[in-house]
């Protein structure tokens, strides 16, 4: 090929490469996603590589239970569990409309049955019981279900002696399900009790946002507790708390880095360390288990020695 | 209420009139004896007693909310003084801080030698603003823990009166971790080898009233209420509105009876007509019984039988569909 | 007797009755005592009586440990235990003067061997583990003797089965017994951790002054903790605080009042009232330990009904 | 210490002006090459290396206090980064604080995963200033404790490293029960089922220090103090005088030495000559090696065995006499 030949091809594979129609206003939003803090034009799909954060600052955008779940859990290994519990409307609630079509709606927006996602996986090969909130489905909220599903994986972690890792992202209690929502704050933390008994590790994670009546429960029991960056995480709200003290909350109030530095959680972790984190964690508490059963038993020989001795 | 006079409630106002009514005829008899006057009065009088039993034997759900918020009603105090004039107060969390809105103490109650917890919203004006209005600080919440604690370890049954509108949201309880108070609340008492009562005497309000709820048996005063939510809030987050509380005191569910009805709680007691704060002694007594006969047969139960039998009763709460999987 | 002589015998006797000499300095302080707060002048026999504690203002004076033991005792039921125990001078501690001369000279004061008289007493029919400090003898500190004897005293109450009553009044740690002194605290706490163990009860009760390795050992951990009116209380001193923070400190600081309005008391009970309180805590916390025995066995009978009912 | 310059302390002064003789002399070689000063030089350096160890092998109880204050000495964190450059820090006491005078988390410590626990003094002066100079506040204890609970559920053996002045003597801390705080952790360190190691690795001050030191073994580097009181409290109260401290250092017996003769501690752990402000890296391999070699033995031990070891130790501690009664 000569130099003009090369230069012709040149300017052809430049014209290829060029996007011959401007973007629709839908392409272009799937392609590009513009940073909530800093502002920066993000290329989606680096963003979702990136754990949807942004690498310039640090931004953790909020994201749903299906994506959580892929960056923790060992690839094929999630086993989704009680998957099949769906609300009912036991007070048979309307407000501005009824809670069944409420329902309907939350589960059209999320693709979710429910505002929690519960089940079993292999994090860097250690089984753990995982449940994992979804802000996306009715704001997050606890009703029965929500109650229900992480009892019932907590008691699946007793039986089978998994550690158990919850992820929060939460309005608060499930209105519509009246005193029945309030009450899963009481059933999750006894079933926690139990948990405690068994001394099998809780890790609790706290997403923006986690409020109400799941941070005065489940989400503040954990052995650890782990804040993602940014995130709000409190027990009233912010709109609340300055009418009641009538005064403008500092804009630090309420965020992971605040709690931290009263202490109230272990640390905060970028969500791209997280299942090192996680994995650091389980394997460290695992192992005690393992070396305080070989200290009995070292005992028992220790003293099988010493009984073995005398009886001489 | 000892002689003080009532506050009447603005439901109550078909009967103020018709009282004041009767009232004005009663001067004008008095003034000039007349028999026709009289027999108009004896009509009224009845017509009075038939609109009080009718009244209160039709509350909505918002009226029951009245009286449970009744600025006169029976407080913790008042019931722990009428149970046992001798009754110990044990102050503080140990760690800084003695919140007056939880009151814990020793008492006597019957044969019982029990730990009363209760929240306390105050009467005067210095004294509401003491208990912050009966919300408790999360010191409050330890300090009831370690009480808890301390009823455990010598075996002492615990009775816990609720009354309140919510922990405390505020600046200070936030960054002192209310959220962590309440659910190691619940954790713990979820654990107890005791015997747990809960009496709702007037507000059950949230999580802050949860915190000292998890009991074997939840009682419930004829007019208290119970909610996830105040009606206030829950109106002006579903409804946008400050006018729909009427709406969602109806749509929530939170009256005694309702409760009952939903299997949420074991007994409601019966309240003297009109409300608690018409007769503190006979509203005491009531407690007082019902207490009783709860613990009576709660003591007949072992440590760990009373731990699984609470485990039990919160583990079946809730409602949801399962479907085909 | 005529009126005459009955007027003469009159003024006899009441000659007899009137003094004849003006009183010495000391029969007049023996007879006398002002009050150190609102300086009253009060009947020495008087203030006794009333429990060393000024009937004008409440003011409450420093008592010997004889008398706190005659205060809340039932009479004649005082059995003193290890009361041989002796400081011997571990560390040959020489400051302006020998540790053995200043034992001495501690002694001659108080009339004490040590700064804590240990014993079981009657308390309204009621049997207790009974200690208290003395600051009259080395200012209450706490060397290897105190350590010891409460030690000991609260193994005692763990073997018989006896609630602990604990009264304490001490500048803190014996510094001429050096680290021995500091690990006072420790020991006590053990012994204490077995006693928490043991679910026998333990009621501290702080009188003036209390201070240092005493308050942060056993004086606070009391299942119920109580003070006397005014007593001052506290970990560090007032001037050592003083000097840290630059500031004069208020008033109330560190008084029993100020500590139960920051939770650290469960209740400040004048000295008049104090056998009252106690043997009520006693008999209240006794009275349970049977019924929750009752119902253990109730339990069994009634399971034991249920099987007989099934087995026919 | 990591190419700074150290910070020379008093009693080394001799050490220094003969130093800087010889760095005189050798400047004075470098420019004018003579026999004889070489031989001087020569020397001097066989006198400056027996003068170091005769003043080393020779410490006043004073001298040792300066070496363990020294503000270059090796801290908490410096040995944490040094035993596990991945150890998990955990934060707060959960109830509203975070003390940064205390500081724990999860560390592998060779075969061991421990729960590490230590005072921090704080370098640079802001950093001082936040850690309160070594001294805790209530919250740091609680924190401890939290963390000693945490422990005591996973069976991990916990490593405490003690090196403050004492707790921290503020109004605050007193209103939030700084005695308490210290006399709970006695109580529920002496109940743990798991092995304690602690390390007096600086200053052993008082009711703060022993409050993460109810240990089954307590070792003490070789420069560090142990002491129920300051020495300047010590002789303020008990000389009346501010120029007695050397001779409150002397009689109160803090030495390691001392302490390990009166059977107090367990192990004197050998430190760098001129201290361990003078190689970190050695300092922190020979606190691990001795604490390696306390957790081995250790863990041979069940939990009630740990616990009962734990009691002995303490319930021998002290000295007196039992006369005949
Ligand atoms: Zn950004
Ligand atoms: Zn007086």
């Amino acid at each position: 090929m000569d130099l003009k030949e090369w230069f012709a091809s040149r300017r052809k594979s430049r014209e290829a490469m060029q996007v011959k129609q401007p973007l629709t206003t839908e392409e272009y939003c799937a392609l590009w996603t513009q940073c909530f803090q800093c502002r920066e034009l993000l290329y989606t799909r680096d963003l979702r590589s990136n754990f949807q954060v942004c690498p310039k600052c640090q931004y953790h955008f909020r994201i749903g239970a299906d994506q959580r779940i892929e960056q923790l859990a060992d690839p094929d290994t999630w086993q989704e569990l009680f998957g099949n519990l769906m609300s009912s409307d036991p007070l048979g609630f309307v407000d501005t409309d009824t809670y069944p079509n409420r329902l309907i709606e939350a589960t059209r927006k999320s693709g979710l049955r429910e505002a929690v996602v519960t089940g079993t996986c292999l994090l860097q090969d250690t089984k753990v019981a995982l449940s994992v909130m979804d802000f996306g489905h009715f704001g997050g909220s606890m009703g029965s279900v929500v109650g229900e599903k992480v009892t019932r994986l907590i008691e699946h972690a007793v039986e089978h002696e998994l550690p158990v890792i919850v992820i929060s992202s939460s309005g608060g209690a499930r209105m519509q399900e009246g005193i029945l929502s309030l009450m899963q704050m009481a059933k999750t933390s006894a079933a926690l009790q139990s948990l405690h008994e068994a001394k099998l590790l809780f890790v609790s994670i706290l997403t923006e946002p986690t409020f109400g009546g799941v941070t005065a429960s489940f989400a503040m029991l954990g052995d650890i507790i782990i804040a993602e960056p940014g995130a709000r995480i409190g027990f009233a709200g912010r709109r609340v708390i300055e009418q009641t003290i009538r005064q403008k909350l500092p804009n630090e109030f309420q965020t992971a880095e605040h709690l931290l530095k009263h202490g109230q959680v272990d640390m905060v972790v970028e969500r791209t360390k997280l299942k090192d984190t996680l994995h650091g964690l389980v394997k460290f508490h695992k192992r005690k288990l393992v070396a305080s059963a070989k200290a009995e038993s070292r005992e028992q020989i220790a003293q099988g020695k010493v009984s073995s001795r005398q009886t001489r | 209420m000892n002689g003080k006079k009532i506050v009447p409630l603005e439901f109550e106002q078909p009967l103020l009139l018709l009282a004041q009514q009767i009232e004005a005829l009663e001067k004008q008899l008095a003034d000039n004896p007349n028999a026709e006057l009289e027999t108009d009065i004896a009509q009224l009088n009845e017509q009075y007693i038939h609109l009080k039993r009718s009244l209160y034997a039709n509350l909505r759900p918002i009226d029951h909310l009245a009286i449970a918020r009744h600025p006169q009603r029976p407080y913790t105090r008042d019931y722990f003084e009428r149970w046992d004039a001798n009754w110990v107060e044990m102050h503080g969390d140990r760690q800084g801080s003695d919140d007056p809105a939880m009151v814990t103490g020793f008492l006597q109650l019957g044969d019982f030698a029990v730990l009363g917890v209760g929240t306390q919203k105050g009467r005067a004006l210095r004294d509401k603003q003491q208990c912050n209005f009966g919300m408790p600080q999360p010191e409050g919440y330890r300090k009831a823990l370690r009480n808890f604690h301390h009823a455990e370890k010598f075996g002492l049954p615990i009775v816990c009166l609720i009354d309140t509108p919510g922990a405390y949201p505020g600046l200070n309880a936030e960054e002192r971790n209310q959220a962590q108070a309440i659910a190691l609340n619940l954790r713990e008492l979820a654990g107890l080898t005791v015997p747990v009562v809960a009496v709702v005497t007037g507000e059950g309000g949230s999580g802050g009233a949860l915190a000292i709820g998890v009991a074997n048996r939840i009682l419930m005063l004829e007019h208290s209420v119970y909610s996830v939510i105040s009606p206030e809030g829950c109106a002006s987050i579903l409804w946008r509105s400050g006018d729909k509380v009427a709406e969602a005191c109806q749509a929530m569910k939170m009256t005694a009876r309702e409760l009952f009805s939903l299997g949420v709680i074991d007994q409601v007691i019966e309240e003297p007509l009109g409300g608690a704060h018409h007769d503190f002694d006979f509203a005491s007594q009531k407690v007082k019984a019902a207490l009783i006969g709860q613990l009576t047969e709660l003591t007949l139960l072992s440590g760990p039988s009373l731990k699984d039998d609470r485990h039990r009763k919160f583990r079946k709460m809730g409602s949801f569909v399962e479907a085909a999987v």
